[in-house]
């Protein structure tokens, strides 16, 4: 029983944690793409800012129970997705519940705040919302081809499925790292990667000139705040599953934000050079280049055996 | 053209299958199997001096009732098949030219003697050549001379038809006979053999091919009738 | 005897090409009558045998040695039955083609393909 | 009139009006809503009103030129906490850029209504004041309170970003104050809004409220 | 005993004294017409009776007081009684069936029809070959006057044609006889047998035989020399042709089996050849045939065919000769009734063209006896043609003989195909007028006498061959029967009795059964039973639906119980084809139900196919077990019968009928389909990989090849649900993709992939019943089957929404519920096996279930209602409470995944090496762990934690109608263009072209229209002429020629 409660307290430790965490990562990247534009940029904590916006605002509307689920939905994948991937390897309270599953679990939980997400923006009925999922969806398909196979490839090369043994197998240097022990899968992954971040030029599901914010299009006040605060903890949750993938994993709280903020950097750094794609220059370039590393990478190891 | 090359290669095909088949035939030496048999025993057996006849009413004389009923079939087929619809009488057409003096005279002096003829087949079937088959079909000729002579001619046909049913349905009962007071159906021993070569000889031979030659008669000349075409 | 077999074999094929080539009905109809007449001339040859006499136990005939002398009476008898049969068969075809004339009033064979396929 | 022509007019008509009685939109009215009791939690929340002014991306007339170059390095709206936000529902500023023709002013009530509480309206130009050079035009509405209420004018035609900036400026100054209170008076006068907007709007085929 | 004398003389002194009795009035000559038929039916019937109950003496009749050979001899052994209570049978009701006929001919056609059916005893009594001639003109000539007897110019024609190749066929028996008889002496059939003359092999001999059998493959209709057939067939009065297709072919065959034992070995495989070729030619030819009456004299000659084929077979193995007479007498008897009775029918409806015989829906009786003559024609269990095939087809395995198994297999398919497009067209095709069948009581009575007989001999010949287990196999017949007797009473009865009788065959199954079998019964009668409670939704049910349910599940429960392969492939037949009739009563379901049951049925050939090279290996084999003593052989008789549960679970490539199927058949019935039909095929497939493990072909696994199989049906399959814009339509393709999942576990042969496939079977059938029960619901309510014409729906029916919700959210795998263990089985199990391609593949066919999945319940339920469905009410509870039971079990197993793993992990156990552990409720494999129960836990906190702060956030939060959307500042103007549904992942579609190319349905569309034109193209010999016929006549006698002469 105490174990439990322990495990509780520090998971709620945790979370405030990478909240926070998150938070200042979307808040510092704006700024840092600010003076990339020569602008001054608004100050690294304007998320906090946008966020008390959305939860003081008096009115809100709603469609219908299924909207109002989305948020909560999205919430949730976020946080048991963050719930499910050791944070910080070797520490004790950042270890979260990651012994109810292995990868496996993990890259199928990424999906059930999608999938909430998008029931609740479909009720909306904003034809919007629909494309904007519809074109989620799509490139979603798409970007997580190469990223199972880089998965496949690792677990393949450690064989393991669990997170905590991955990192394991890394520690002692970065020539332990799958950067380096297996760079095809690590490519694969990293370029999965960009698409599962849906930022720019993988952002078509919101696509501000086309289908403005796309599936969140109805989304207000409150539920607009619950999805404001998924986005610091999903992102934080993805680029720490990446980070114990492919970098090393960290083992304590500074490693951590640098290799996290390092990785998350890559991402805005394609973002701000490139434009975005539309849906199926997207999805034929994921199931190209990437999924063709991919493969190349699963092969080696069916080969070898 | 094309018709006839399939048909030439056809026939070609067929000339070599059958000259394969009959290329080296030879007549038989001498009797053999089951002819041995009825040449030697067939006279005694039943007392017929023509074996043929012996052979066709008695020894395979289910398939000469099987013949009969060919007959009986055929005629009865013609029968139904040109049976006049009541419509169709006003459709027919006479086309019929009345015969010559000669042959209407001819036909009336010969007819009664053509079918005496008949009769006379018939009834020496198991004597000499002939028999219920070819004295009936010697009588229908005398109907169709009839016929050509006096084209609207009418037989009679419930005389007919009772001579055919009855000549009919007596062979068959002469068979049973045969099966239940000799040995088995169709057996002409039920009656007395007589004295071999006399015309009451031979058992029921007589009898039988006398029937076969009526209906045989009766219904020949009910084909004719019907293709005539009733006036 | 032999010049019988080959008769009849000829007979029959005269028939048989009678029958594919003749397009009148009731050409086809003699056609079949020749092809069995020529089956009955082979059938009657089949029963000979040299120098025998027709299977008649007359005075010509000596009845303890007829073995010896008459000619097989099986293929007789059969012949007969063919030959009834044959024009049973005969008198019903004739028939269909009185009927088939009324119907179209034609006796060319190729008239008649309402049915095919 | 073609009588066929006339019959379409007609099934579009009439399925105009059978979604506005079957139900497909709310025909309630709105209720004012008063900011939070607690002074302090009441300021924060002003302050965080503030700093996090979400522009609607809806240029109405010629002064929506103005509004890119806010974005740009030399004026960087951006670090006040200013953002375009494409949809009504998340966004909080209101501009009015310049003249409103009739046509325009439907869709901008439209608008103003789907916006949640609090919501501040920015009248920019000469033109949203008194009408400017369209005073006497048939097509354009002359004083744009008479449809909403507007938090802060800015006169000029057309105003600089500079200007622009400035009105933001006294914006989030009334914000802070709490004065910023143009939501609750549109509903509570509504009934007047609402009689201003008809005149001018002669096929009004929508809802008392857009929700 | 009565004499066999006495019927020759009985016909021959009735037919000549008819003419005389006519004066005494018609109602003498029919009472005495009808008491000789009667008479001849009581005398066979006795002589059946004697010789099958007392086993008397075979009765042998001498003419004329002498023995053969002087005299003509007649024989009644066993066989000769079946045949003649069988034709006598016939002519008796025939007869009665003909009688309006025969009063408008006459007199006259009485006597015909009395000389016809004595010409057919005659053939089957006599034992002279001249005798024999005789008969068959007798049976001939009756039967040339009978057809034209009508004088109509079709009959003429036809009855024209018919004695020129009569005359020709006459001709050369008689010259076959002359001959025989100079070469032994004798014209007695058992005395020329006895003297082996035949077996020389002088030319004339040779010739002799040639001739005799030419003849009779003439009579026997065999190709080319047939086409004079099929003009009768089609042209004669339907009462007449049923008695000369079944009466006198019958008669002929006999004669022609009399005599055989004369042939020589070049004529067993000559009889072989040219039987099979006509089957497969004429049934061929018959594809392209719209005419009923022709199509049926194209069924008639394939299937004369196919017993000289089985004779040929018979003699040519020269084995088990005792078994090839049951063989024929199974065959011959099944077809000799079918084909009677469905000429009967052809007369009752008077349609000529098939497209007409729609007319048939108003009549159920007829139709359900048209359907049960097809079925039998087919060889369908558990008519007689089932076993005759069954036990032909084996025989020929044994003796290495597959050049035959795949003609009579190919021929089968053939038939199928035409047969089922009619009665698909009589049950299904548009009604073009009002005019209906008006049947007599005396042709229904005749008609349904004979389904009678068919039904029964089927049981007799059953009896004969089901030696072990025959409860078993036939209890799903029994329950069906028993459930017939409820038709009519209130749907609630029925089904009531319907879950009464399948819960006893549980009882009765519960004993025989551990293990996997038990866990698949499990599925297919609990399945069964909450599938059958959701039909009650609808408040009427046509006649015979309930027993085909039952049918259908039963023999899917005995699938699992079967130890036989007969008992297997039996009841493998009997789910096809009750399944069959179940989906063909979807309103459009024609086209759809006859490709399921064309590849159904091609898939159980193979199958067949498959245990006959079995029995190449290991005569005899029965058993299922036997499967395992393949060796070499293994991977030719794993490819041949697992086609047959590819086909099920519809595989890449054999899925064409699937999508169809799946979504014109009833929305009930679908589900069905769906959760438990295709769980057959799984079943099969496990039982192959138990009995056989993974054979080779050549070097090549074939479980490598199942598995990528199973890869790429998930894939595909897939891939073309999201493009679906029927709702039914998608789930159907959404169900092929889930099972190719299920195959790919279970071609891994691992532990863990058979945990998965296990796991999944179950999860398919509770997820993919859920949906489309939930489906039915709603298709019910709205009446579209078209997503984009729904919308919105969420509002009126919350129930099926959350039903629906919960099966999507199971179905993509999504922690925490059912699916997501299926996903975590699968992918460790294809790490741990190596398949790393196979698993990335997967990964994104399981990725992109999630774009139908969304587009499925966001064009139904979300986005915004159309206005004619503002007023749909919930679906009916009768289909949301078998829903809800569903749910319950996808949240148990959810929540406590071990209660469902624990018991499959021992279920597997016996195969392989367990590899799966358990640590508390975590399971453990050699990659990684999974705890559901945990994971349920924290995801259910989560959730009421965030759900809590949310409802306080949003409070005083305004709910707002449809229309209150942001729409560009515009007002929206109809929910038909505001609701985006249509042509949903149009830019994905475009992305994915490539990967769309219908690839395979062109290639089946290919072979189907190539066979169809080589039909076409050979049909063209039938060319109407008849002197074209006489040609064809004398080619048959030149191929045979050339067939024979070689030997």
């Amino acid at each position: 029983m105490d174990g439990i409660v322990l495990k509780v307290v520090y998971a709620i430790l945790s979370l405030i944690l990478i909240f926070n965490y998150g938070m200042l990562v979307i808040g510092v990247t704006a700024k840092i793409v600010a003076r990339a534009h020569g602008r001054i940029g608004p100050p690294f904590y304007q998320p906090y800012i946008d966020l008390l916006k959305s939860i003081s605002m008096r009115t809100s509307v709603h469609h219908g129970v299924m909207f109002w689920l989305g948020p909560v939905f999205r919430l949730t994948g976020g946080i048991g997705l963050y719930m499910l991937i050791p944070a910080v390897y070797g520490s004790e309270w950042l270890q979260n519940f990651s012994f109810s599953g292995d990868l496996i679990l993990v890259i199928y939980f990424i999906f059930f705040g999608m999938l909430g997400m998008a029931l609740g923006a479909g009720e909306s009925g904003h034809p919007f919302s629909a494309m904007g999922i519809m074109r989620g969806l799509a490139h979603t398909t798409a970007s997580e081809v190469p990223f199972a196979l880089a998965i496949i490839a690792v677990a393949a090369q450690y064989h393991t499925l669990s997170i905590s043994d991955i990192v394991a197998a890394q520690q002692g240097g970065i020539g332990h790292w799958t950067l380096m022990t297996n760079p095809l899968a690590t490519l694969a992954g990293m370029l999965a990667y960009l698409g599962m971040m849906m930022h720019s030029p993988f952002d078509l599901h919101m696509a501000p000139q086309e289908i403005p914010v796309g599936p969140v299009t109805e989304y207000n006040s409150s539920y607009l705040a619950l999805m404001q605060s998924n986005r610091s903890i999903f992102a934080s949750a993805k680029l720490i599953l990446f980070m114990n993938l492919f970098f090393g994993g960290a083992t304590s709280i500074p490693e951590m934000v640098v290799k996290t903020f390092l990785i998350f950097f890559f991402c805005v750094f394609v973002g701000v050079v490139f434009p975005r794609f539309r849906v199926e220059q997207s999805v034929r370039w994921f199931l190209k280049l990437p999924t063709m590393i991919g493969v190349l990478a699963v092969v080696i190891y069916t080969v070898h055996g | 053209m094309v018709r006839k090359t399939i048909a030439l290669a056809l026939m070609s095909g067929l000339a070599f299958i059958l000259a394969f088949i009959l290329g080296d035939w030879s007549p038989m030496e001498r009797l053999s199997g089951v002819a041995y048999d009825y040449v030697t025993r067939g006279a005694a057996d039943l007392g017929a001096m023509n074996l043929v006849t012996a052979i066709v009413v008695t020894y395979r004389g289910l398939d000469t009732l099987g013949e009969v009923t060919v007959l009986f079939l055929a005629a009865s087929g013609v029968a139904v098949l040109l049976r006049r619809k009541r419509d169709e009488a006003a459709a027919t057409v006479k086309i019929k030219r009345a015969a010559s003096e000669i042959v209407t005279t001819g036909a009336s002096l010969l007819s009664p003697f053509i079918v005496m003829f008949g009769a006379y087949i018939f009834l020496n079937g198991h004597l000499s050549p002939g028999g219920g088959f070819q004295g009936g079909a010697v009588i229908a000729s005398a109907v169709l001379l009839l016929f050509l002579a006096h084209p609207d001619y009418k037989l009679r046909h419930n005389v007919l038809n009772i001579i055919e049913s009855f000549s009919g349905f007596t062979y068959v009962l002469v068979g049973l006979l045969g099966l239940f007071l000799a040995g088995g159906f169709l057996d002409n021993r039920f009656l007395p053999l007589g004295t071999y070569g006399t015309i009451l000889s031979a058992g029921a031979i007589p009898l039988i091919y006398t029937l076969i030659g009526l209906k045989v008669g009766t219904e020949l000349a009910g084909i004719l009738e019907n293709m005539k075409g009733r006036a | 005897m032999k010049l019988v077999m080959v008769l009849g074999a000829a007979l029959m094929l005269i028939g048989f090409w009678g029958l594919i080539t003749r397009r009148n009905m009731i050409k086809m109809i003699l056609s079949l009558a020749i092809a069995e007449t020529g089956l009955q001339l082979i059938m009657i040859a089949v029963g000979y045998i040299n120098g025998g006499t027709a299977p008649i136990l007359d005075s010509a005939v000596d009845k303890l040695s007829a073995v010896q002398q008459v000619v097989d009476p099986v293929p007789q008898a059969l012949v007969l039955t063919a030959i009834v049969i044959g024009v049973a068969v005969n008198a019903l075809m004739l028939t269909f083609i009185i009927r088939l004339y009324q119907k179209k009033h034609s006796l060319n064979i190729s008239d008649y393909k309402d049915m095919k396929w | 009139m073609d009588k066929e022509k006339d019959g379409v007019l007609a099934t579009i008509e009439e399925a105009r009006k059978s979604f506005n009685e079957q139900d497909y939109y709310c025909q309630e009215l709105p209720k004012t809503v008063q900011p939070v009791a607690n002074k302090i939690v009441r300021g924060f929340y002003n302050w965080a009103q503030a700093n996090s002014l979400w522009i609607l991306g809806f240029g109405t007339g010629c002064g929506s030129i103005e509004l890119p170059p806010l974005f740009t390095p030399r004026y960087d709206v951006a670090r006040f906490g200013i953002f375009p936000r494409p949809t009504p529902r998340q966004a909080g500023v209101f501009i009015i850029s310049g003249y409103l023709s009739v046509k325009t002013l439907k869709r901008v009530i439209r608008s103003y209504e789907q916006m949640q509480n609090p919501k501040f309206v920015l009248g920019l130009g000469s033109c949203t004041v008194n009408g400017g050079m369209y005073f006497d035009s048939y097509n354009t509405i002359n004083r744009l309170d008479y449809y909403l209420p507007v938090d802060v004018y800015i006169a000029g035609c057309m105003p600089r970003p500079e200007a622009l900036m400035k009105g933001f400026e006294t914006l989030k100054e009334q914000i802070r104050a709490g004065k910023a209170e143009g939501a609750n008076h549109y509903v509570e006068n509504l009934e007047w809004y609402k009689a201003n907007q008809k005149q001018i709007i002669k096929d009004w085929d929508m809802p008392e409220y857009n929700w | 005993m009565v004499n066999p004398i006495f019927i020759p003389v009985a016909a021959l002194g009735m037919a000549f004294l008819l003419p005389v009795l006519e004066r005494f009035g018609r109602k003498t000559v029919n009472v005495l017409f009808f008491l000789t038929l009667g008479f001849f039916t009581a005398a066979s019937l006795i002589w059946l009776n004697d010789f099958f109950m007392a086993n008397s003496p075979v009765l042998r009749v001498f003419t004329a007081g002498f023995k053969p050979p002087l005299s003509i001899n007649l024989q009644v052994g066993s066989q000769e009684a079946m045949l003649l209570a069988a034709i006598n049978v016939l002519s008796l009701a025939g007869a009665f069936y003909l009688l309006p006929h025969l009063n408008v001919t006459g007199l006259k056609a009485r006597v015909l029809f009395l000389l016809f059916t004595l010409g057919m005893n005659g053939l089957v009594m006599t034992r002279d070959i001249f005798n024999l001639f005789v008969f068959l003109e007798i049976t001939s000539i009756a039967s040339y006057a009978l057809i034209g007897m009508d004088v109509r110019l079709k009959s003429l024609t036809a009855g024209f044609k018919y004695m020129i190749a009569g005359s020709l066929a006459s001709i050369f028996l008689l010259f076959g006889i002359i001959l025989l008889y100079q070469a032994s002496g004798t014209l007695n059939i058992d005395g020329m047998i006895a003297s082996g003359v035949t077996l020389n092999d002088s030319p004339l001999i040779q010739g002799a035989a040639f001739m005799l059998f030419l003849s009779l493959f003439i009579e026997m209709k065999q190709f080319p020399a047939n086409g004079w057939a099929l003009d009768v067939y089609q042209a004669a009065h339907p009462g007449i042709s049923a008695m000369i297709s079944a009466g006198s072919s019958g008669a002929i065959f006999f004669a022609l089996y009399k005599i055989f034992p004369l042939a020589g070995e070049n004529w067993y495989l000559a009889a072989a050849i040219t039987g099979s070729t006509t089957f497969v030619i004429s049934n061929l030819i018959a594809l392209r045939q719209r005419q009923v009456t022709r199509l049926l004299g194209y069924s008639s000659v394939g299937q004369m065919g196919l017993l000289l084929a089985a004779l040929g077979f018979g003699f040519y193995v020269n084995r088990g000769r005792d078994n090839y007479a049951f063989i024929l007498a199974a065959l011959f008897f099944n077809h000799f009734f079918a084909k009677a009775g469905l000429y009967w029918i052809a007369g009752i409806v008077k349609k000529e063209r098939i497209e007409e015989w729609s007319a048939l829906r108003r009549n159920p009786v007829l139709l359900f006896l048209t359907g049960l003559f097809i079925l039998a024609l087919l060889g369908a269990p558990p008519f007689a043609g089932f076993w005759g095939k069954w036990a032909l087809i084996m025989n020929l395995g044994r003796e290495d003989t597959f050049w035959g198994v795949a003609l009579l297999l190919f021929g089968s398919l053939l038939e199928a195909a035409f047969l089922l497009r009619w009665f698909g067209l009589a049950m299904r095709g548009a009604t073009h007028d009002d005019i209906q069948p008006s049947p007599a009581v005396r042709e229904i009575f005749v008609t349904g006498l004979f389904a009678l007989i068919s039904l029964t001999l089927g049981a007799r010949f059953g009896y004969m061959r089901l030696t072990a287990d025959l409860w078993t196999y036939v209890f799903p017949l029994i329950l069906a029967a028993i459930l017939f007797l409820f038709e009519g009473f209130s749907v609630y009865l029925r089904v009531m009795a319907s879950l009464v009788v399948m819960l006893f065959f549980g009882f009765y199954l519960y004993p025989l059964e551990q293990g996997l079998a038990f866990y698949f019964s499990l599925i297919f009668i609990g399945g069964g039973l909450l599938m059958l409670l959701a039909t009650l939704y609808q408040p009427r049910r046509s006649a015979g639906y309930y027993p085909l349910l039952v049918l259908m599940f039963s023999s899917m429960a005995v699938l699992t119980a079967s130890k036989t392969q007969l008992g297997f492939f039996m009841n493998w037949e009997l789910m096809t084809f009750s399944s069959y009739l179940l989906i063909i009563r979807g309103k459009k379901s024609r086209k759809a139900a006859w490709l399921y049951a064309l590849f159904s049925l091609g898939g159980a050939l193979a199958m067949l196919a498959g245990f006959s090279v079995l029995q190449l290996i290991r005569p005899g084999a029965e058993l299922l077990a036997d499967l395992a003593y393949a060796g070499e052989y293994g991977g030719v008789i794993f490819t041949l019968i697992s086609m047959a549960f590819l086909v099920k679970v519809a595989a890449l490539g054999w899925h064409i009928w699937a999508p169809d199927a799946y979504a014109e058949a009833e929305d009930d019935l679908t589900a069905m389909l769906s959760a438990i039909l295709s769980k057959a095929g799984i079943w099969g497939l496990l039982l192959l990989a138990v009995f056989m493990g993974a054979p080779l072909w050549h070097s090549l696994s074939l479980n490598t090849v199942l598995g990528w199989l199973g890869t790429l049906t998930a894939f595909f399959a897939t891939l073309y649900a999201i493009f679906q814009e029927d709702a039914k339509r998608l789930l159907a393709w959404s169900s092929i993709g889930q099972v190719g999942y299920i195959v790919m576990g279970v071609a891994m042969m691992s532990h863990l992939g058979w945990l998965a496939a296990l796991w999944h079977t179950l999860n398919h059938f509770l997820f993919k019943g859920l949906l489309f029960l939930a489906i039915a619901g709603v298709i019910h309510r709205t009446g579209t089957r078209n997503m984009y014409e729904m919308g919105g729906l969420i509002k009126r029916m919350p129930f099926t929404f959350f039903s629906v919700m919960i099966g999507i959210i199971a179905l993509s795998g999504v922690p925490p519920l059912t699916g997501f263990g299926g996903k975590w089985l699968l992918y460790e199990a294809l790490i741990e096996k190596g398949w790393y391609l196979q698993a990335g593949v997967a990964f994104f066919a399981s990725t992109i279930a999630f774009l139908y999945c969304y587009r499925l319940i966001h064009a139904i339920f979300l986005g915004i209602p159309k206005p004619d469905q503002l007023q749909v009410r919930e679906a009916p509870f009768r289909i949301l409470f078998p829903q809800y039971i569903l749910i319950a079990f996808i949240f148990v197993f959810s929540l406590k995944p071990a209660w469902l793993l624990k018991p499959l992990s021992a279920m597997v156990a016996p195969y392989f090496t367990p590899t799966l552990g358990w640590q508390g409720d975590t399971a453990v494999s050699s990659l990684g762990y999974w705890n559901g129960t945990v994971m349920m836990i924290l995801v259910v906190f989560i959730f009421a934690l965030v759900l809590l702060n949310l409802l306080w956030m949003s409070r005083g939060s305004k709910k707002v109608k449809p229309f209150n959307i942001v729409y560009a500042a515009e007002k929206p103007d109809r929910p038909q263009t505001t609701h985006y549904a249509w042509h949903f992942f149009t830019p994905y579609q475009r992305a994915m072209r490539p990967l769309l190319k219908p690839l395979i349905r062109h290639f089946w569309q290919g072979v189907g229209e190539w066979t169809a034109t080589g039909g076409s193209v050979l049909r063209r010999i039938y060319n109407g002429n008849g002197q074209s016929y006489a040609m064809l006549i004398l080619l048959l006698a030149i191929i045979l020629f050339a067939l024979t002469a070689g030997a």
